[in-house]
């Protein structure tokens, strides 16, 4: 199982701050493809976070990274 | 030297950690809660920050400037929370040995800010609350989600 | 909002002075003692104003970013007395509602002080002190005058 | 009379932080040939205020008016 965090408008929208997929290992685009079908949320302009970096599309997420969807940032 | 807290950020605290003899220049940004933008009221303004990778975004920045500015020492603060009108919401310290240096990459340092640390505002006026979309504060998501979004 | 002052400077009071609702950007700028320049060590600093015509000058430049930023409150305060290495000779702060005009306002404010407001640097050294010339910082005066100086 | 006062570099080689020139009125520029011929300083690269405001070399200087020498400046 991958456990992905999710902050902001996501975390709102979908009651909760992290969300799951039952996978072991699978890439950057899989994953998005798996939180689309299974929470109905939309990824295009999502960023996906591995281990506190951005990661490209066909990088490979494992069991244990730490996972976060990161959508447009707002600071500053 | 980079720092995200929930804590009231003091800017003599963040100053001084780049005080250093061989530095004559320090510049600082402060950006601070406005309450109007484009003529709407803004009452306060919540932060919400993933820390641990914020943090690490941060010092990414710092290494870009002392790829850029090698004489630069940079300290960075966000608050994350609610914050009232005027309250700090980020102060940037850069200290060189000479100005010019400090204006550039402190300039440097907010619009990165805005491109790579994971924290997101949302505002709330009197008619309603939305996260702020995207780094140039440009979009809303009027319904919680990127307005550019199409069904994958 | 313009000060020239024998006593410490705190960042904090002058960036205090621009904070405003309808600011969402201070940039300061801190001038502090460097101890090397080009190769050379400073020991210390002393600075002389010609107090009344400087807090003029300083209202000027004010008035000069007024014109030319209309949205910009500006603060200045600069240091006079013997000043250590490290030690903060000035602190300009300028609050806009966008950080850009900030940053150029800000480094207007210090070209200008350093054009026409009547404050004179001493610079002591291991082996000597000689007051410092030009407002660009290049030239000394080794005999106490400038030397471009020729009879009248 | 007219005082005159004088900072920095000038203050410390003259000695003293005022001279004077015993006249009523006269130009800026008279008033730098006179303190020139008076106290055997180097003028061409001092400005004059008067009333705490640069003046120009054809501005007139009355007695009463402050006045000051002002060498290049170096602060900031």
């Amino acid at each position: 199982m991958i456990t992905v965090q999710c902050f902001a408008h996501l975390r709102e929208q979908l009651g909760q701050d992290q969300i799951t997929v039952e996978k072991e290992k699978l890439t950057v685009k899989e994953l998005l493809k798996e939180l689309t079908d299974q929470y109905a949320i939309q990824t295009d302009s999502l960023m996906v976070a591995v281990n506190e970096e951005y990661a490209e599309p066909e990088d490979s997420v494992t069991k244990g990274d730490r996972v976060a969807l990161i959508p447009p940032v707002s600071g500053g | 030297m980079y720092e995200v807290t929930p804590d009231v950020i003091s800017i003599e605290e963040v100053t001084n950690k780049v005080v250093r003899p061989e530095a004559g220049a320090i510049v600082n940004f402060i950006g601070t809660v406005r309450e109007f933008t484009k003529g709407k009221r803004t009452l306060s303004l919540t932060y919400e920050a993933y820390p641990a990778m914020a943090k690490k975004q941060l010092e990414r920045i710092g290494n870009e400037i002392q790829g850029k500015w090698p004489d630069a020492k940079v300290a960075i603060a966000h608050r994350t929370g609610k914050l009232a009108i005027s309250d700090i919401a980020v102060v940037i310290a850069v200290s060189t040995p000479h100005r010019k240096d400090a204006y550039e990459a402190n300039e440097y340092a907010i619009e990165r800010i805005k491109q790579i640390v994971p924290i997101w505002k949302k505002e709330k006026w009197e008619d309603g609350e939305e996260w702020i979309g995207d780094q140039l504060e440009k979009t809303n998501y009027p319904d919680g989600k990127p307005e550019e979004v199409k069904a994958p």
